[in-house]
């Protein structure tokens, strides 16, 4: 039990350092990564919950996560390209043409 | 204090750590090193909860095919951290936001209760049938839906990822 | 009997239609007049018809109701169509359509050539119908009708020369003075209405039913109200304090108009009206002394601006403010017969002193006229000497003016005596009937003077008009002289309906005609004034003594008017320049309009102008549109949350989530 | 004819599908369509006056399913009673008059203006004869937005404020009315109630404390709709605003929605209520006349004269209505009447001088008189019915409303009121000595038309019916007495139960007995 | 470990996905059609996509009334999905059918488009139906990235590209919470099964005090809130969607919110009903806040793409006051509201389309002045959709506020309603404006660049027909809602 705390409160912690980044920073990719991190962390809940509870939903669940952080990854930088084309810039500060 | 736990300590040392360098660093190239870094532990995680395949699966999809990509489209658009630029917003809020976010956390994560109905995928049967099998079962049966929608999730992403990047016809 | 009473209002309302409708078509003037005094002249053949069957009832029987239709039914309150013959309504229809049919006459001579002939006869008409509704009416609310109905027509016929702001004015003024009175006369009517309903379980307006249950309503209180509201109605109608200036503005009017409306009839409605709820208003005590001290205030006051104004008409408007106030006095000391009676008598003399100054003016008019002058011709000073151009004229005018002046034997003196006695002796006002009588006697003595003052200036001396005119004023037709003469002729012999007693014990007991036929409409209040009140025995002499002083009085004013604009003529003049300010306050007739301009008109016009720009606009509106702008504000101020940048929306969503989990956790 | 009332409401969408087959610039045969639309709406309207029992009951009822989905059912429930049929007859009345009032004053877009006034007038008549709440909701709502569209397409300079305004002001206090519906009728199902129609409610019990709030809300957006004061800001701009047959039928029948709301809904449905709140009504009644009038009378513009004339006006039947007696109830249901006749012919005849020469300045104008005969007798006679000389409608139903508010307990409130005739008098005929008298000064004034025929046969109808009310009003009276006596009924027979203590004794004892006596008296 | 096919076959009855399968299948036909034809028109894969909406139309209402779950529980075939998989349909149907147009004039008219919303709209219908988190969870993001990817479409254009990326971004990070409040729902449980957690939780001794059951709840709560654009998590939504393709924009408001609703309404009313006390404050604030904040800022925007996102974060709000209400009557308030909005809102857009010229330079309100002189039908149905927007009778958006509001007084949130309908009131003012402008401004526009293909012009008659008809008839359609809610 202890066991499955540590990695919560862990997983909490690497949840928490995710939004910290989506926060602060202005670079895109860095953005985009540490939402990663945020699924990773989720990853981590499931994978030790699933250990705890002793079925494997959880872990059927992050391979799902997985795949769509993939499909995401594939749609978000091809996105990010075009932004860099259009901009000559991965700042999304710059991404502010439309506001009010 | 036995092994496993210092092993644990140490290993989530690592990952919080090298988190919080991919938060940090301006190089969004260092960044992208960390976040694998933390992808590792992660994965070594998973194996020590007894779930080989994810960690597989971790190293293979997270660290090798979404890194790369990132990685790759780093070195693609060719950035460098730009001294003159700021990278980061309001930081110390943000660092608050990140405390409150957390104690918030702690916070249900203490005063919750989680479900201990006895499972049946116990360490034993785990080391008895596989791990992988035993996921590719729960999966092929009882997640097959699931598992089908991703196949049609991935082929709209490709279709997608073509649409945006593609050079323009004209 | 009187199944064809209806036909007495009908005639002058197709005489409106036919002249309103058609008149613009038919342009004859003969025929447009004809057709209008035809219709008149038919209501007083009627009129006489049903005097004579009301006459040969016997004297308990004389109030017949004759119903046409019903008219507004609503729950418990219902008013019909119907008409009271009585002898007080009897009395009035014939002075009404007897008199107006010879102002109609009258009319066609002086309204020849004006513009909107047509409209004057039909206005005329129109007239006749609403003041023949006012006396016929068998219901407060008819009656009503027919009160705004002449107010109406008189608003009209003031605005008859619309061209002129004045007269737009003095119409108007008109109106909503008599609305002031409306007012009072309505909540009087709703007074009455509810308070016999609620208490006493009848709900009328109908006179012979109030009157059957007058003795059901108590002495003062409630009933003071009720009175008051109808006399304020009174005071509007007949140009009683405070509600009087309208009525010398009004002579804006034809002279005609003037002498119909704002002298024979109309303005007698108020004292009618009393006179026809008088056991109601002698259950209020307090309101009758109001009504004395107002009708004595008012003849005393009206008649001092009477003497110094210098307009023909306008004397003659306070002349007939004046008189109105002896009738309302009379009213008001409970000497209804009195009241009446000044009313008929007045009815003559002044409408011929209306109709012999419009023949002034007309004369003076066309002589100005010829010679391109502006002079004003209904400005005394520019008279002087009429009498030999315009013998006939000045005959039936100073008769007239003795009559009015209350020169025995003529039908002024009987009258006003009368009333004068009554206010002496009347059992109502214990130690304010002195005063009552004494303001009369000076009211009477200053008639004297300054109607006088109008004949000697206007008709003696020497002609003052522009030279060269003179030779082109000349008399009359005969269409106006005629009038003159029957009215003149009215105003002897018109007195003799009602000597009183104590005259007519000397000359054999002659009765008091007038008395007598009046006597059913007011035993009701007679009866009740003799149980109230105590009744004081006054000797013959003191009354022959008062009579005489009155006499002497007035005899005085005329030796005063003799002396200083007959004899001596320079002396008014230094008589004004010794007191400029008295006489300037008098001509300008004390200032009460602008007092009322002051008080009342512009301070509304101001609270109107505030309320508008300043509370509509600024404050409601201002409220609404401020609610509409606080939003829009808001919603300028919220937009600029959406900065456009990535990292503040995620910053909302990580706060939203942090306060949501935050306030589930905490909460 | 069964279906006599739905052919009636609906007549005028047939006519609307009509005018979508003709092209837009055959602006002489879309004038004509409508016109005859109206005009058949008003014959088809002829049967049903005619038809008509002198009974309480609701006539030529249309009662079918319509929605019925979760707790709610509502249903296609139409019928006309005595409150009603004078108004309805008022309303296809007055339609005809207003399309042929702005026959040439509207040039642009002449179908979509037809299509929108053809479009109001089901609006009108729906609302008046529905009888199922939500029903009569939808109409009332429906209204809306072809006056929208009349006041900000076919209106003045300031138009759109006008038209904005005028949307919001309403929509704000109807919606809150939706809300006090919706919760009524949640009540209601409690209670065995299974429909919105609106007989059921009548015998719904309500708490007192729940009536206030239900009360208040239904009378708000009455209240707007009167519009009764301070409410009443958005009427001097969307009259002002509005072509002449926007604002004819604004004033004739529009503001008579929030009246008639009052007496069909607000009051039998909240007797408490209306109780509790008569005094509040009648202050605002009260201060609306007086404060009307002042602000009137210093109105530069006939128009916005006039439109503050209607706030004073409706002041009067608030007053009438709220006095809660026959003859005040009959008064301010006549007054309603009389207002749409009087006040739409005042915005007719505002009409005319515009059309003739685009200003409503009073001071524009001035010795008209000389120049137009025919329109000066008839300004005068609309004038003077406006300011209730007797004779003509306004003094009847005037005269009722006050005599019977005295009667109520409203007796110190009618006092003030009643001094209003003198400022009606004040400000009506001193704009009209401004503009009908004195010399004719201004140079452009002088070459004035007299109206033409198609003016004054808008204008007779009108001018024969404020003689007719005037001086024979009975038959107009009759037709509504039973009606009256039950709204009265209902919207009472709490009140008496709640204050049986004090007061009900004198009031309600002689308010039966003496019927009897004066009814026979009036056939 | 042996899997046993026949049992495993057993658990799938493909009946249940039959319109997930339709749709799939056609997007990748479609996709390989477009590679195959080489034509520069594209009007041939408008008509082909419709032919597969309705397709999967006619295979979801045949299922109406049933009631199966399959794949092991994974998804259900009840009417509730029904009736949103048709509001989904009906939003997918004529977003195809106006963007061939508009994807025309903007030189981006790529063939890809009809797969990806097909496969969009396949993703709302498994989160419709889903009743496994991980089927929403897919669902959900199937929908989300074919999404992305619309928005972004035109890539060469800024905004387009801009739009895409930042719903991109904040789709993603709200994604993240909605896994993590998932993650804990599985710990607390033990099982992703909607229908198990019901029962877990059900069972559990205290579920109120289980911090861990409430955080992961709200933050699934706060998932869906961002789909359906509920404050405070509605900030890209103006974003988006003025500088997404319009016809996405479009698509965007109404189908997504709607399976955001879907999935809402299902997992709270399904899975949590337990604890309503302690969503029901919070959503309670959540719906004032949307419509609040969504009428007060579209009052001020000119850009009418702007204005109509504003509008539908307020229509949202709406939603949200039925769900608030979590009974009979307000459920079925917002399905049938969340039809009736497809309609109204796509049709409103439709006009957009028709009216913006290359690039949108005249995306403002002021640009359609002289719309009601010049193309006086277009005008009148534009006013049409505004009214409907605006809850006027007789159009289905007052049926819908109608229901939605009955919903929250029956369940006494009285005070709620109130705040409803006064935004309500607010909102007309800046639907009322566009009106202002179309028919009381004046203007030198001829609108002469303004053709009406076939497909757009059958879009607005339905689209006109769907705001009208509900509006005077809604019984049957209304029953169809009660019908759909009664088995959740």
């Amino acid at each position: 039990m202890d066991n499955l705390s540590n990695y919560l409160i862990l997983s909490a912690v690497l949840f928490s350092i995710g939004t910290i980044g989506v926060l602060v920073r202005r670079n895109i990719i860095v953005m985009f990564m540490c939402i990663e991190l945020m699924l990773n962390a989720v990853n981590l809940t499931f994978v030790a919950l699933s250990r705890h509870l002793g079925n494997l939903d959880g872990q059927v669940f992050v391979f799902f996560i997985m795949t769509v952080a993939a499909a995401e990854a594939a749609v978000g930088l091809a996105m990010f390209i075009a932004f860099f084309n259009n901009r000559e810039s991965i700042d999304a500060d710059d991404a502010s043409l439309m506001k009010w | 204090m036995d092994i496993s736990t210092i092993f644990f300590t140490i290993v989530s040392v690592v990952a919080v750590v090298s988190a919080l360098l991919v938060v940090t660093c301006k190089n969004p190239i260092n960044s992208a090193l960390s976040l694998i870094l933390t992808f590792f532990c992660l994965a070594t995680f998973y194996a020590m909860l007894e779930a080989p395949f994810m960690a597989a699966i971790q190293v293979i999809v997270y660290a090798g095919a979404i890194m790369v990509l990132i990685v790759f489209t780093i070195m693609l658009l060719n950035i460098r951290a730009d001294a003159n630029k700021k990278s980061f917003h309001n930081v110390p809020l943000g660092i608050v936001v990140g405390i409150i976010t957390l104690l918030t956390a702690g916070s249900f994560l203490a005063r919750g209760k989680v479900s201990d109905l006895p499972g049946q995928i116990t360490p034993n049967i785990i080391h008895q049938v596989g791990h992988t099998e035993l996921i590719g079962a729960v999966m092929f049966t009882e997640f097959i839906l699931p598992f089908e929608i991703t196949s049609i999730l991935l082929l709209a992403a490709i279709v997608g990822a073509v649409i945006l990047a593609k050079r323009n016809l004209s | 009997m009187f199944d064809n009473v209806w036909l007495i209002p009908l005639f002058p309302l197709i005489g409106f239609l036919i002249n309103g409708l058609l008149g613009k078509k038919i342009k004859n003037e003969t025929v447009i007049g004809g057709i209008a005094s035809l219709a008149v002249f038919g209501s007083f053949i009627v009129s006489c018809k049903t005097f004579l069957g009301l006459i040969s009832l016997p004297a308990d029987k004389r109030v017949v109701d004759v119903k046409i239709f019903s008219w507004i039914t609503a729950g418990n309150f219902n008013a019909d169509i119907a008409f009271l013959i009585d002898p007080l309504s009897c009395l009035m229809i014939l002075i009404v359509t007897g008199i107006g049919f010879l102002i109609h006459i009258y009319s066609i001579g002086y309204m020849h050539g004006e513009d909107g002939f047509y409209r004057f006869f039909a206005y005329l008409n129109l007239f006749i119908f609403s003041m023949l509704l006012l006396v016929l009416g068998n219901n407060l609310l008819l009656m009503f009708v027919g009160w705004e109905g002449v107010g109406l027509c008189s608003y009209l016929l003031i605005g008859y020369y619309f061209k002129k702001k004045s007269a737009g004015d003095a119409g108007k003024k008109a109106f909503v003075m008599n609305r002031v009175g409306d007012f009072g006369f309505l909540l009087g009517i709703f007074g009455l209405f509810w308070y016999l309903g609620q208490n006493h379980n009848v709900w009328t307006v109908q006179f012979t039913e109030l009157s059957n249950s007058a003795h059901l309503l108590p002495t003062g209180g409630i009933v003071t109200f009720i009175t008051l509201c109808f006399f304020l109605g009174a005071t509007g109608k007949s140009a009683q304090i405070p509600l009087y200036t309208w009525l010398p503005d009004a002579m804006e009017g034809p002279t005609p108009v003037s002498a119909l409306i704002h002298a024979a009839t109309m303005v007698t409605a108020g004292v009618y009206m009393i006179g026809r709820m008088s056991y109601i208003f002698v259950r209020a005590p307090e309101t009758m002394v109001v009504v004395a001290v107002v009708g004595a205030c008012t003849a005393l006051f009206a008649a001092t601006i009477g003497t110094a104004q210098n307009d023909i008409k306008r004397v003659l408007a306070y002349s007939t403010v004046s008189q109105l106030g002896y009738m309302v006095l009379a009213m008001g000391v409970g000497a209804f017969t009195a009241g009446v009676f000044h009313l008929m008598t007045h009815a003559f003399f002044k409408a011929c002193l209306f109709l012999g100054s419009g023949a002034v003016i007309h004369s003076m008019h066309g002589a100005l006229h010829h010679v391109h002058s502006h002079d004003d011709a209904q400005d005394m000073r520019n008279m002087g000497g009429l009498k030999k151009y315009m013998p006939l004229t000045f005959l039936t005018f100073l008769i007239a003016t003795i009559a009015i002046a209350g020169i025995p034997g003529f039908s002024g003196f009987f009258s006003k005596d009368e009333i004068l006695w009554q206010a002496f002796a009347n059992p109502l006002h214990g130690g304010l009937n002195t005063f009552l009588w004494a303001m009369g006697a000076v009211a009477a003595g200053l008639t004297a003077f300054y109607m006088f003052r109008l004949v000697f200036m206007t008709f003696f001396g020497e002609t003052r008009i522009k030279a060269g005119a003179e030779k082109y004023l000349h008399e009359s037709p005969m269409v106006i002289v005629i009038p003159l003469i029957v009215l003149a002729a009215l105003s002897i012999v018109g007195g003799y309906v009602g000597i009183p007693k104590l005259i007519g014990d000397v000359f054999g007991g002659i009765p008091n005609y007038l008395e007598h036929y009046l006597h059913p409409v007011f035993a009701n209040a007679n009866a009740y004034m003799a149980a109230h009140a105590h009744t004081a025995h006054h000797s013959h002499a003191l009354e022959w003594g008062l009579m005489g002083t009155s006499v002497v009085i007035a005899l005085i004013g005329i030796s005063i008017a003799a002396f200083l604009y007959l004899v001596n003529p320079t002396l008014p003049a230094k008589f004004t320049a010794t007191f400029p300010g008295l006489h300037r306050a008098v001509y300008n007739k004390w200032y009460i309009d602008e007092l009322y301009d002051f008080v009342i008109v512009n301070p509304c016009k101001t609270l109107g102008r505030f309320l508008w720009r300043g509370f509509d606009v600024v404050v409601i509106d201002g409220l609404v549109n401020g609610v509409a702008h606080v939003v829009m504000a808001f919603g300028g101020v919220v937009r600029y949350l959406q900065t456009g940048q990535v990292y503040s929306y995620a910053w909302t969503m990580a706060f939203g989530v942090v306060v949501i989990i935050g306030y589930y956790l905490f909460k | 004819m069964s279906n006599i009332l739905s052919l009636m409401t609906f007549l005028p969408i047939a006519g609307v599908l009509l005018l979508l087959f003709i092209p837009k610039d055959s602006k002489g045969v879309l004038r004509t369509v409508a016109f005859l639309t109206t005009v058949a709406t008003f014959v088809v309207s002829i049967p049903v006056l005619t038809g008509f029992q002198t009974i309480a009951d609701f006539q030529f009822v249309e009662n079918v399913p319509w929605i019925a989905a979760g707790p709610f059912a509502m249903r296609y429930n139409i019928g006309i009673d005595g409150i009603t049929i004078w108004l309805v007859i008022l309303t296809t009345f007055i339609m005809p008059i207003a399309v042929l009032s702005t026959w040439t004053a509207v040039e642009d877009k002449v179908k979509e203006y037809m299509i929108c006034l053809l479009l109001l007038e089901t609006g009108m008549l729906g609302a008046f004869l529905a009888l199922d709440l939500f029903l009569f909701y939808i109409f009332w709502e429906v209204m809306l937005i072809p006056m929208y569209f009349i006041i900000g397409i076919w209106g003045g300079k300031n138009r759109v404020y006008a038209a904005v305004k005028f949307f919001i002001y309403t929509m704000v206090g109807s919606l809150l009315m939706l809300v006090a519906l919706i919760y009524l009728y949640l009540l209601g199902t409690k209670a065995g109630i299974t429909d919105f129609s609106l007989v059921h409610f009548f015998s719904l019990n309500v708490d007192p404390a729940t009536q206030t709030w239900l009360f208040l809300a239904f009378a708000l957006a009455f209240a707007i709709k009167v519009p009764m004061f301070p409410l009443h800001t958005w009427l001097p701009d969307a009259h002002t605003e509005a072509p002449t047959a926007g604002s004819v039928i604004l004033a004739a029948i529009l503001l008579k929605m929030g009246t008639y709301g009052y007496v069909r809904f607000a009051m039998p449905l909240f007797p408490e209520a209306t109780a509790q709140f008569t005094p509040l009504i009648a202050v605002l009644s009260v201060i609306g006349v007086i404060y009307a009038a002042f602000v009137a009378m210093v109105q530069e513009d006939v128009k916005k004269l006039v439109a503050y004339s209607s706030v004073a006006h409706l002041g009067y039947v608030m007053l009438g209505l709220f006095s809660l007696n026959e003859q005040g109830v009959t008064g301010g249901m006549l007054q309603m009447i009389n207002h749409g006749i009087s006040t739409g012919a005042l915005f007719l005849i505002v009409g005319f001088i515009y059309e003739r020469r685009h200003t409503r300045l009073i001071s524009d104008f001035g010795g008209l008189a000389k120049q137009m005969p025919i329109f000066t007798v008839i300004f005068m006679i609309v004038t003077l019915s406006s300011i209730a000389v007797p004779g003509t409608n306004g003094f009847v139903g005037e005269f009722l409303i006050l005599i019977g508010a005295y009667e109520s307990s409203l007796r110190w409130y009618t006092i003030i009121a009643a001094s209003g005739v003198i400022l009606a008098a004040v400000y009506m005929l001193w704009m009209f000595q401004r503009v009908m008298f004195g010399e004719l000064e201004n140079p452009k004034n002088q070459k004035l038309e007299d109206l033409n025929a198609r003016e004054i046969a808008i204008m007779v109808p009108l001018i024969v019916l404020i003689f007719v009310i005037g001086v024979y009003p009975n038959p107009f009276i009759e037709k509504m007495t039973p009606s009256i006596k039950k709204v009265i009924a209902q919207a009472k027979v709490q009140q008496t139960t709640a204050q049986a203590v004090s007061e009900a004794q004198p009031v309600a004892a002689p308010a039966e007995a003496p019927q009897a006596a004066t009814q026979p008296a009036a056939h | 470990m042996e899997i046993n096919v026949a049992q495993l076959f057993a658990t799938i009855n493909v009946a249940t996905i039959m319109p997930e399968i339709i749709l799939s299948i056609m997007a990748m036909v479609l996709l390989l059609v477009n590679v195959f034809v080489p034509s520069k028109q594209k009007t041939y894969l408008v008509w082909l996509s419709l032919l597969g909406i309705i397709g999967a139309g006619f295979s979801a209402a045949s299922g109406w009334g049933q009631n199966i779950s399959s794949f092991s529980g994974s998804v259900v075939l009840d009417n509730f999905a029904i009736f949103f998989k048709l509001i989904f349909l009906v939003s997918a149907g004529l977003a195809v059918l106006i963007s061939d147009q508009y994807m025309e004039r903007e030189n981006c008219n790529q063939g890809e488009l009809y797969p990806l919303i097909l496969f969009a709209t396949t993703g709302m219908m498994l989160m419709a139906s889903g009743t496994d988190l991980m089927t929403v969870f897919l669902g959900l993001e199937l929908m989300s990235i074919s999404l992305y990817v619309l928005a972004g479409f035109n890539r060469a254009n800024l905004k387009s590209n801009e739009a895409g990326l930042k719903y991109f971004l904040l789709g993603a990070f709200s994604t993240g919470f909605l896994l993590y409040g998932m993650a804990l729902i599985y710990g607390v449980t033990g099982t992703t099964r909607i229908a198990a957690i019901a029962s877990s939780v059900a069972q559990m001794n205290s579920p109120l005090t289980n911090t861990m059951l409430g955080a992961g709840m709200l933050l699934i709560m706060t998932g869906f809130a961002f789909k359906i654009a509920a404050a405070p998590f509605h900030m890209w939504t103006p974003d988006v969607y003025e500088g997404a393709p319009t016809p996405m924009a479009a698509f965007m408001s109404a189908g997504p919110k709607a399976a955001g609703f879907a999935a809402f309404l299902r997992m709270f009313l399904v899975a949590f009903p337990m604890l309503i006390t302690q969503w029901v404050d919070i959503l309670w604030v959540i719906a004032v806040l949307t419509m609040t904040i969504g009428n007060l800022t579209a009052l001020r925007q000119d850009n009418i793409k702007r204005m109509l996102a504003y509008s539908s974060i307020a229509h949202a709000g709406y939603a949200l006051v039925g769900f608030v209400a979590a009974n009979a009557t307000g459920t079925t308030g917002i399905l049938f509201y969340m039809l009736s909005y497809a309609f109204m809102n796509i049709g409103a857009f439709a006009i957009i389309v028709l009216v913006g010229k290359q690039g949108e330079p005249n995306g403002s309100v002021q640009d359609f002045a002289g719309l009601g002189t010049k193309r006086p039908v277009l005008a009148a149905v534009m006013s049409l959709f505004l009214f409907s927007l605006a809850g006027m009778p007789p159009t289905a958006g007052f049926i819908g506020k109608f229901y939605l509001f009955s919903g929250a007084l029956e369940q006494g949130y009285v005070w709620l309603a109130i705040i409803g309908v006064l935004n309500s009131a607010a909102s007309v003012y800046y639907y009322l404006r566009v009106m202002v402008f179309m028919y009381m401004k004046p203007s030198e526009e001829e609108f002469g660049w303004v053709t009406i293909g076939a497909p757009i012009s059958l879009a607005l008659v339905v689209a006109a027909a769907g705001s009208l008809i509900p509006g005077i008839i809604p019984s049957y359609i209304l029953q169809l809602a009660q019908q759909a809610v009664k088995l959740i």
